[in-house]
């Protein structure tokens, strides 16, 4: 892997759920609106799909930052799925904290399916925050690495 | 006169000129409007276009009364006065352009003439 | 190992403008188990369709990615494509190479590797996917739709007309909705009474039809196909069963000084009431707030002169529960409230009204009879001014950011008609824009200016100040002649803008149906699905969906009826064959999933096991409904022993993807 | 209940009444009123221009020293009310603006708009409350009309000052009704008096300061009362069409209170 001294790219994977984040983030495309093409998204049915195991799984093969992305709380498809998602996450984030994680690495964001620009904007912001951060060396897993 | 930029009067009112929509609201409510040959929304359309000249030289950038109603009544947030404002500014800033001479300032003074209105006098009308 | 097809679409110059097509195509080829990859202007066209189903047949292919647009727009195109070749249709993964990378990167190098990254993802997925068969659910014959106005009215009659059976639950004591209170229509300026009553006889006398007036939904459960839904029909202290709707309790009620509602306001009526003299159903309704009776116990006025004995002060507010296949959203809008626009002296002056107050005043069952006179003083005015976008297409934060749509209309109207009546009346129209696209509208608006007369000014109001002598001094810019006016006027009249009613997010949070920044519910795509909500087996009608005329209401409650009779004429729903599945020997029965299903979809049996010794032991394992099961997945994360995995969207399935992007 | 208070320029000179009944009435009510030791003159006008920093300090001090002192911060004259709060407002919420002023003062602690600032009228209905007002006044101003004039500067802009509708605003209304007497509402009493132009262009601010006084005289009030100095005047001087009387309304709290002398 070659690696580019001048400018650090972020590897960031979004997880969105499919009824309101996905969505926001076709709207957000629909209407144009930028952000970089280190996001990439994994579309689960909801929120509370994504089991804290992927999160950790994304670290450990060099994801940079890793951000979640459901309904607003009371507007989950499913009814409660966002509630456990927060819960878990809420979790996990006290995990991550105590394996000295930095936390500004992962994030959990509310956008609708009409909020394209929240979701541009979180994005812009969130691959900043993690560019500041740099490379994650702590969770990466050396074994997963290509040889 | 150097040359004032669109630029330059953005920035330092920090209004976009572009939110608005054109229903005049800002000229409809503004109390100094009959003593003004721009009215509010002239400012904002001609800052918009770029065409400062005659703001720059007119009298109505002293005819604001800085009462905020247009600022308080606009729906689309647009905040006229802080154009006017910038307008003056800039022209004020320019060497010489000092509305208000402090020579002529005893004249217009009497006895009851409360202090605010010549310190004010001088922040809005002197550099 | 899969036999993968690759399959790149351009879509036109969407795609191809930002990403290079022919290197996804190419770099794809050489990803593990592809053994086609292409790409092709038009993915979803036919040609493209049918080069997809040669492929299929021709390289044996096992799986199929598609790099394309959003899933949420093709993948079911994409689904019945490939199944049409003879591979079962969860074998094909999307790629969205077009909102999320084409559409949102300039950069035509940064697009493509995106684009790549993102297709090895959907192929390491399809690796792992497995033929899934859709199991299938019965529908309940049964519609509800919430809301009584014009569009709950038309969607209701038109489910019926199609033979099935429809409840309308309503709020108010009455269905008839805003229309009711209109007094003429545009651009046929025909009477509003005379089109709407006669339809909601229509829903009081068809047999498919029932109305739940007085009510209110309070829970949501199921899905598409099988609702069941909680409806509290609040007490309303006559038993509906025995009013005749004579009326005499109205008048003989002692209680006099009730605001009533129907006239905004602007006249009284008693405790009990009944709203207008056209309400379905006619029946008489005690207003608990203001009655003697049941606020002290003292009068019994009404119960006194029904000859009916109809009615009940002990009626308590009841509970029912009932099944529906499909539900329709009709909740329709009101008017904002003006208290952030008093520089128009709205809470000051009487004589500043909104627009629907002076239908009101100018309907023949209003306030003044349809005499057209001043609140304050009740005399006729002579200046009127009427003043555009109150509220409307306000972003400071006070209003509304978006065009209500059916002011410049109604304020032609409003200003035609009382140059009609009183052709001794100025009238003077302040607007922005005016928007009058629609069959006739155009036309409808140059009558007020060229045969009526009307004074049509560009230019907003500042400021309406009262003055002592009663009269009103209008304060507006002209931004045509550049001046500043000052009008003398009798009444001001307000446009004021519309909003969604205030029951839909609440409705909204129990149907699980989304909703945009203003409380307007979304539809499941703004061009091509209009009235279904993305919930499946939720439609939406009239303006709580967006603001709307009447035609336009009542053509897209017609369009929601045409959706949900497609529905109810289905025997049974295919279901979503992505659910969740338990492994039962690795199950160790702890019920964990069983709490967080939202559904109730996992039951919990004893099992006998044989075990590696040959005995048989009885465990207690989890089992899925698949019919009820809605795929979210909580179950999957709550498992602690990983038994429990979701079809479509498996625990490997999305660490692949992972994977693939990290890599 | 102890405040700072900021008195300003004006009340030292020629509104000395504004501040001497203030001080009064705020006593007879059980309110503390520690002036400020080292405030400056805040300038009279709060600059719009995003790149005036310079004219906009004096006011960041006072606010600064304010903080220092723990307690809200209390005004009286409106123009001083509108500047300080304007100021307060640019240092908490444009962090371009507090960056370029914290620059220039050296602070030891940044100043940040930790500061709460209040006006006196908002003091008495917030703080104290009117009905509390209403229990000690011992001369009730019965039977007398009273129209409040708030102009410009003490309700816009809206979303900064915060303290009422600012187009139909009670405040004053209802203090005139706790002191006793009857307010007269009147169409002009938000619009501008034309006071800052009062030096530069007399026939403008004749015009303007006679449409509010008219107003309010032809709406049948007894008297005008005010919070501000420069409207005070410009009223009483250039509203030449009627003789309304203009008051400041700490004047009219303390008569009724009983302590005004």
């Amino acid at each position: 892997m070659q690696v580019n001294e001048k400018e650090f790219k972020p590897t960031i994977v979004a997880f969105c759920c499919n009824w309101c984040s996905y969505a926001g983030a076709d709207l957000a495309g629909t209407n144009r609106l930028n952000y970089p093409a280190d996001v990439k998204i994994i579309r689960v049915p909801c929120s509370c799909r994504v089991n804290p195991m992927f999160i950790l799984r994304a670290f450990q093969r060099g994801a940079d930052g890793v951000i979640m992305c459901g309904c607003h709380p009371g507007d989950c498809h499913y009814t409660t799925g966002n509630y456990y998602a927060r819960r878990r996450m809420t979790l996990l984030f006290s995990m991550l904290d105590y394996l000295g994680i930095e936390r500004e690495r992962t994030r959990v964001e509310w956008v609708s399916a009409a909020e394209g620009a929240k979701f541009a904007a979180t994005m812009n912001e969130f691959v900043e925050t993690v560019t500041k951060l740099g490379e994650n060396k702590r969770l990466e897993d050396l074994r997963c690495k290509e040889k | 006169m150097s040359k004032v930029t669109k630029e330059q009067v953005l920035r330092s009112s920090g209004v976009n000129v572009l939110k608005c929509m054109r229903c005049g609201k800002c000229s409809a409510t503004c109390p100094s409007y009959d003593e003004m040959e721009y009215h509010p929304h002239q400012f904002v359309y001609m800052v918009e276009k770029g065409d400062l000249e005659p703001l720059l030289n007119s009298d109505s950038i002293y005819k604001c009364l800085s009462c905020y109603a247009c600022v308080e009544r606009c729906p689309r947030g647009v905040e006229p006065a802080k154009v006017v404002e910038g307008i003056r500014n800039a022209v004020l800033r320019q060497s010489g352009m000092n509305h208000i001479k402090a020579e002529n300032i005893p004249d217009m003074l009497d006895e009851d003439l409360p202090q605010q209105a010549i310190v004010s006098a001088f922040r809005k009308y002197k550099r | 190992m899969q036999r993968i097809g690759v399959f790149v679409c351009w879509c036109g110059s969407n795609i191809a403008a930002t990403v290079d097509v022919e290197a996804v195509s190419e770099a794809l080829k050489s990803e593990p188990g592809v053994v086609f990859s292409t790409n092709y202007q038009y993915m979803c066209s036919e040609a493209g369709q049918n080069m997809i189903k040669d492929a299929i047949k021709e390289h044996n292919l096992t799986g199929v990615v598609i790099c394309s647009c959003s899933p949420r727009m093709h993948e079911a195109t994409f689904r019945k494509t490939v199944q049409g070749a003879g591979i079962n249709p969860y074998m094909v993964e999307i790629a969205n190479i077009r909102e999320q990378c084409s559409w949102i990167h300039k950069d035509k190098q940064t697009g493509t590797e995106k684009a790549i990254i993102l297709g090895k993802a959907a192929i390491a997925k399809v690796h792992l996917n497995a033929p899934l068969t859709a199991g299938e659910s019965p529908v309940v014959k049964r519609a509800l739709v919430i809301g009584g106005g014009i569009a709950g009215i038309q969607t209701a009659l038109d489910i019926a007309e199609a033979g099935f059976d429809v409840d309308i639950v309503e709020t108010k004591p009455t269905i008839g909705g805003k229309m009711t209170q209109i007094d003429k229509t545009f651009p046929t300026l025909d009477c509003a009474a005379c089109i709407l009553t006669p339809k909601m006889v229509d829903c009081a006398q068809n047999e498919k039809i029932h109305i739940y007036s007085y009510s209110e939904v309070t829970a949501v459960k199921g899905f598409v196909g099988n609702f069941t839904v909680s409806i509290k029909k609040k007490a309303r202290y006559v038993d509906t069963t025995k009013c005749t709707g004579c009326g005499v309790c109205t008048e003989k009620c002692p209680v006099k000084n009730v605001p009533n509602e129907f006239n905004l306001g602007m006249n009284n009526r008693r405790a009990i009431y009944i709203p207008f003299a056209q309400a379905v159903p006619k029946v008489a309704t005690i207003d608990a707030d203001y009655c003697n009776m049941l606020k002290n116990g003292k009068c019994g006025v009404c119960s006194k002169v029904c000859t009916a004995g109809a009615i009940d002060y002990k009626q308590q507010d009841e509970i029912i529960e009932e099944k529906y296949g499909a539900i329709v959203a009709a909740t329709g809008f009101n008017p904002i409230k003006l208290d952030n626009f008093d520089e128009f002296a709205y809470s000051q002056s009487k004589d500043v009204i909104t627009s629907l107050e002076f239908e009101r005043l100018t309907n023949a069952a209003g306030p003044t009879s349809g005499q057209l006179l001043r609140p304050s003083d009740g005399k006729h005015p002579h200046t009127i001014v009427f003043v555009q976008c109150v509220g409307s297409r306000d972003t400071s934060g006070c209003g509304k950011p978006y065009c209500s749509k059916i002011c410049c209309m109604y304020t032609a109207k409003h200003a035609m008609l009382t140059r009609e009546k009183y052709p001794d009346t100025d009238v003077y129209v302040f607007y922005i824009d005016v928007r009058t696209p629609g069959k006739n509208f155009d036309e409808f608006y140059r009558r007020a200016v060229e045969d009526y007369n009307v004074h049509y000014i560009k230019g907003m109001v500042g400021k309406v100040a009262p003055r002592a002598d009663g009269t009103l001094d209008v304060q507006a810019s002209d931004l045509i002649s550049n001046e500043q006016l000052h009008i003398s006027a009798d009444l001001v009249v307000l446009a004021a803008a519309i909003e969604p009613d205030k029951s839909a997010r609440p409705l909204a949070t129990m149907l699980t149906a989304s909703m945009d920044t203003n409380d307007f519910f979304t539809e499941a795509h703004a061009k091509l699905r209009p009235v279904e909500s993305p919930t499946a087996g939720v439609f939406l009608s009239g303006t709580c969906q967006g603001p709307k005329d009447i035609p336009e209401t009542v053509s897209q409650a017609s369009a929601a009826a045409a959706k949900v009779i497609g529905l109810l004429c289905k025997d049974k729903l295919t279901c979503n064959p992505c659910v969740a599945h338990s492994d039962e020997m690795l199950c160790n029965g702890c019920s964990s999933c069983e709490k967080v299903c939202p559904y109730g979809a996992i039951t919990y049996s004893d099992k006998e096991f044989r075990m590696p010794d040959r005995t048989t032991a009885i465990r207690r394992v989890a089992a899925v409904n698949e019919a009820v099961c809605q795929g979210c997945g909580a179950c999957t994360v709550a498992c602690p022993s990983g038994a429990m995995d979701l079809k479509g969207f498996s625990n490997k399935q999305i660490m692949a993807e992972v994977d693939a992007i990290c890599k | 209940m102890t405040f700072s208070y900021y008195p300003g320029c004006t009340l030292k000179t020629k509104a000395k009444d504004l501040d001497r009944y203030g001080r009064k009435a705020a006593e007879a009510l059980g309110v503390t009123l520690e002036e400020l030791p080292d405030w400056q003159c805040c300038g009279g006008t709060f600059s719009m221009s995003k790149d005036e920093i310079a004219s906009k300090l004096s006011a960041v001090r006072s606010l600064a020293s304010a903080k220092d002192k723990g307690n809200d911060l209390v005004t009286l004259c409106s123009a001083c009310h509108n500047v300080l709060k304007q100021t307060n407002d640019a240092m908490k919420n444009d962090p371009d603006f507090s960056a370029k002023a914290n620059n220039y003062m050296k602070l030891d602690v940044p100043y940040n708009g930790e500061t709460n600032v209040i006006h006196y009228l908002e003091m008495l209905r917030d703080r104290v409350g009117f009905d509390k007002i209403a229990e000690k006044v011992t001369n009730p101003l019965t039977g007398k009309k009273i129209a409040a004039y708030y102009g410009c500067l003490l309700l816009r802009p809206g979303k900064v000052m915060q303290m009422d509708n600012p187009e139909n605003p009670t405040i004053i209304e209802d203090f005139i009704r706790a002191i006793g007497a009857e307010p007269v509402v009147y169409p002009y009493r938000n619009e501008c008096c034309g006071g800052y132009v009062t030096m530069e262009d007399k026939a403008l601010a004749k015009k303007k300061s006679n449409k509010v006084a008219s107003s309010a005289a032809e709406n049948g009030a007894d008297m005008i009362i005010t919070a501000c100095p420069l409207c005070l005047y410009n009223l009483n001087k250039n509203a030449d069409e009627s003789d309304i009387p203009v008051y400041y309304f700490t004047e009219l709290l303390a008569e009724a209170l009983g302590v005004k002398d």
